[in-house]
């Protein structure tokens, strides 16, 4: 069983009836990813690629009672109160593809959701991917292939170019985690590293970080305890102090959050560093001990 | 986005939060000097520490001393950026400095509330030299602080008598602004005492959350509007700010036009890791719309510097076909002649496939210098070929 | 503090909460009526129910019409007490008429919202008949009422569409005026769905909590001024109110002049017990002032249909020798010729007793019609003797 | 044993400065009471009857850890905050003499108390005694002698006379608790009884309830379970409709707390209802089969 999402757990999707969403269900939905129902508050009763839509998660429950994945397509600033209507409602994993949340909802909405026990990926994830058995965001179901690689990353481009090289090596991925752009993340390295962890059917995992934030950082000494290996890549080497690279949380402020501060805390609790893309498959295949 | 000292002390004022008396003067409106009592402190407004030093805060005793001061102080440039306003403000006699401040902590995912008796250190210079001078309060994210609570801290700040209640009332009111406004940081250092009991927030530091500006239209009527977290924006990025494309200026001569902004740090880091140099960074935000994408172009192709565009869209909520519509309409209307080496593979890759190969087929000429590659070609060929086209064009 | 119709709709319109076009007029301001288009419902405000069978809800199609039936109204007397204000709304069409209420829950000692699809009866019928067509549902004291439990309170009403976002609005509005103004009660029934979707509070229940209104200033803009939960207040009322003595008006012939509250409570009790008529119910608060004493004793003694006092002090937070002084200082200087029965015990007593004997001793004719019994006399002796004194008056 | 208050527990004042506050902090030294300290914010440095007074509840108990009842002085609009400060610094019982205290702080505090297993008594409270032992809140001594009745009253006077009368017929108390008359309570009837219930100094209880509320009717089916009697006193039989009668809870709202309706439901879980004051010390004494 893959970790987080799965060929058989039935999902919801929150703001169905926008274009991205209506557009990604559909993808989804041919990935084989088990969608049951879609929510917008007003639009109950219409469909989305043949899946109904409802007025509020806890009506889409009443009627598919075993759902417990969502993915969150809101916009910014309805995001967090479409959290907490999934967690409210009962939802157990929550993947938020809605990116720039106000860093103070975040903080409330994960909140709520680690007192609760539910886990919240994002936002500004591109989604989970387990590769032939579901797909739960946007990523793009041509960069990813079946196999034993877990990988986690902060961003869904460098999550495509990754597995995009694992695949081109002959690698591929038993699930690819989005971890989310976002200053403020509802799951950091370490959670889902443990999760690949445990994972029968990860062999290695690829962690890709960047600029900003201390949650690399934070995940190192885990490194150190997993029985797998790691090989991290992170970005932002060439970055400006100050600015905001794009993603809300991708800024360096003073000292903390360089490239450096976390390519040396991975390096010392024992991650493979990989300097470019490229040298990622190789990396993986050589702590594999070259055995795949 | 972190405020000027005197947009902060602005938002402090409006919530009962006391400042000393000021004006802030740019070098049109130093008549307003007459509005302040002297002695004064001058201090220029810009965001970079040092400001001491530099010779950027300076006192005088009367007005003709101060313009003089403001006139040396006025076009100085401090960390890459130019003052052009300061804040002259009532000099107070300080007989206690404190520190205070509310932060959103990134380890426990809760505001903080930091104080110290030990004011006007950087807190990072406290926490190395007395570490146990520090007092950290957390609270779950939305939650009151009680006055009690506020007490507490002040209680703790070694303030006692009518102080504690001036210093509970201005714990309060900080974290009223932090809250109500959605800040990362809101600093009070020093926080002074000065004879006769009355406090006053000497220095004030506020980052507020771009990303929840949309919830503070009253920010408008302050002045205070969204830019960079630290300095000014070029020309450039100010014309990608009102595009709403995130946008920095970087001094190379790749142009980078990549997809998400995660992919857009990769890139530079990836052409300086090939021996090129990154013009920009860009981000496109998840699904840009053509209007969007035509901008983000213009922005490297009307660059002088610029000699060549590195290019990489991997589709997921971004599409494939719309971006590749993009590319060929800005090509036809604008008859680009530098080198475009891009690669382009994910959701409705085929459907943008077809767009590029029938524009190449009515318009060979046009599009003989721009190479789209496909999901086969590793990255770093793409990045490669793009660093030895640009040397190509010198 | 219950609000009248009037007073409720205007804090829904201060709050974006849809009520009808309308206005208030008195017997000197018809002229307003020219603010209105026809028809309109003319409703008297007053509290009590049973408005529309009075005779107190009329509709009129023009202004004549409606200034006839107004003048029919203003003046009347319903259920104690004598309309004196109108309010005219413009008619609506209703579709369907909603239940929606955010009351304090007694039993759970928390916010809780009722909703119910059968408006425009009580929320006790609809209990009684339809117990099922009621949803409720709790939020824990100082809780946000998130967007998202709004919108299902909505759709739990029935609402979908554009009615579900207008509905979650106004509930969510409802709880902030709840919360906002410390409602005991924020009723809107009938809210009411009209032709085209729009929706509107028909009618509007508040009632404040008279102990936050200090908080609350706001109020004052508006016109609402604290009063009895229900109903006018006398003139002798509104002396007491201005003095800040709970003090209510009862028609019998015994002042009572108690301690605190309770025992009020339980002395008019005890005096219907014994066959005596209670001719208020008064409460010192705790710690009474001299002042505060003094206007006690006035509102009674100046009671022309007062024949005699019953006085009880058990001394708690209340002192003995206090309320000594204050009743020896009313008497020396009122002189009141009506029968006092009194008792007194309890802290500071010794002393108390001390002021008594000694203004006796120095004006025993003044004080010869003035009892003060101790702790060895039990109560129910003391109001026996004074309803024995009211009789002998007579 | 007594409930709640006892000899041996250590209390401190909060707003102890205050007219009515100091006052009463002698009259409680005096009956034996052990209280440590005081706390009014401002005042930290002076001392009230000589016990010393601090900034704030914490600063008191880093002085006086022992310290776990409080009582509450405070004006009303600050009765919420001192009473979540008693809760927060470790403070377990809490007798709060303020009244009229706002509906929204009180029932915000008791949530607040109730999640972290603290006791509330009152608002609007003239505390609790236990006679000869301790005596928490202004309750005059005099009303008190030791014994083995239990009484519970919403109101400070009637709870005097209540014990007035059953010493005047020689019976006394275990302990006195006034439930205070503001219309949200910390503690209930139920609470108190069921204290008096298990406690061994206690043979049989006066409850004295007014109109108003429900916290009476809420009370009387736990009276049918109890293994002492309960003698219970209601007030209000002659009150207006509509009219707060001082105390802040005292108020008939429709058909709600009226006199006869509390009385109706006592009396049908085996309460025995007392007309006046002077009967009830007979009524005790029947109840306890004359035994006494």
């Amino acid at each position: 069983m893959a970790i987080i999402v799965d060929k058989d757990i039935p999902t919801i999707v929150q703001g169905i009836t926008g274009a991205n969403a209506s557009l990604h269900t559909r993808f989804m939905l041919q990935y084989g990813t088990k969608i049951v129902g879609g929510v917008t508050p007003g639009k109950s009763g219409q469909n989305v690629e043949g899946i109904p839509v409802y007025d509020t998660v806890q009506d889409c429950l009443a009627q598919h009672p075993e759902a417990n994945v969502s993915s969150v397509w809101a916009p910014p600033r309805f995001a967090k109160d479409a959290i907490l209507e999934a967690i409210e409602a009962g939802i157990k994993s929550i993947i938020v593809i809605t990116e720039r949340i106000p860093v103070h909802d975040m903080l409330y909405a994960r909140h709520v959701a680690k007192s609760k026990g539910v886990m919240i990926i994002g936002g500004n994830t591109p989604g989970i991917i387990s590769p032939g058995k579901a797909l739960v965001g946007m990523l793009p179901k041509i960069a990813f292939q079946p196999g034993r690689i877990g990988t986690v990353a902060r961003s869904g481009a460098v999550t495509y170019y990754i597995a995009n090289s694992l695949n081109l090596a002959d690698l591929g991925e038993s699930t690819s985690v989005g971890l989310g752009g976002d200053p403020i993340l509802g799951t950091n390295f370490e959670e889902i590293l443990n999760l690949f962890d445990k994972d029968s059917e990860t062999d290695a995992v690829v962690m890709a970080g960047e600029i900003g934030g201390v949650y690399e950082e934070l995940a190192a000494p885990f490194i150190s305890t997993m029985s797998k290996p790691v090989v991290a890549y992170i970005t932002g080497k060439a970055a400006p102090q100050g600015k905001r690279l794009g993603h809300a949380g991708a800024i360096i402020e003073g000292s903390m959050g360089t490239a450096a501060s976390k390519i040396d805390a991975l390096e010392k609790n024992g991650a493979i560093i990989a300097e470019t893309l490229s040298q990622i498959p190789a990396l993986v295949k050589k702590a594999l001990g070259g055995a795949r | 986005m972190r405020l000027y000292e005197y947009e902060a002390k602005g938002l402090f004022r409006r919530h009962m939060l006391p400042v000393p008396n000021s004006v802030v003067v740019d070098e049109n409106s130093l008549c307003e000097l007459y509005k302040v009592i002297y002695p004064v402190v001058i201090k220029a407004q810009t965001f970079a520490g040092g400001r001491g030093k530099a010779g950027l805060v300076q006192f005088a005793t009367q007005r003709g001393e101060a313009e003089e001061k403001i006139a040396g102080m006025l076009g100085k440039k401090h960390a890459g950026h130019t003052v052009d306003k300061v804040l002259v403000e009532a000099k107070v006699s300080v007989e206690r400095e404190l520190y205070l401040a509310v932060v959103v902590d990134r380890l426990e995912h809760r505001p903080m509330i930091i104080a110290s008796q030990r004011g006007g250190m950087d807190i990072e210079e406290i926490a190395r030299k007395e570490p146990d001078a520090i007092l950290k309060y957390y609270l779950n994210p939305g939650a009151d602080l009680h006055a009690f609570m506020a007490r507490n801290i002040a209680s703790g700040l070694g303030l006692s008598g009518v102080l504690l209640a001036s210093g509970a009332h201005i714990i309060n009111k900080l974290y009223d602004i932090f809250r109500g406004y959605d800040c990362k940081v809101a600093e009070i250092n020093p926080l002074v005492i000065c004879g006769g009991g009355t406090v006053y927030a000497l220095d004030a530091k506020v980052d507020l959350d771009e990303d929840a500006m949309f919830r503070h239209p009253q920010l408008r009527e302050l002045g205070i509007v969204a830019r960079h977290e630290v300095g000014e924006l070029t020309e450039r990025e100010k014309i990608a700010k009102q595009a709403g494309i995130p946008y920095v200026d970087l001094d190379g001569d790749i142009g980078v036009f990549p997809g998400g902004a995660g992919f857009g740090i990769a890139a530079i880091d990836l052409i300086q890791h090939y021996g090129g140099r990154p013009a920009n960074f860009m981000d496109s935000g998840g699904a840009p719309t053509q209007e969007k994408l035509r901008a983000m172009l213009s922005l490297l192709l009307d660059n002088p510097r610029v000699k060549a565009i590195f290019g990489a869209r991997f589709g997921g909520i971004s599409r494939c076909d719309d971006w590749a519509k993009a590319v060929v309409k800005y090509v036809v209307e604008n008859r680009p002649q530098k080198p475009m080496i891009m690669r382009m593979a994910g959701n409705m890759e085929e459907q943008g496939r077809k767009i590029l190969e029938q524009a190449k087929a009515e318009n060979p000429e046009l599009f003989s210098k721009i190479k789209v590659y496909a999901y086969d070609t590793p990255i770093e060929h793409v990045i490669e070929e793009t660093i030895r086209a640009a040397q190509t064009q010198d």
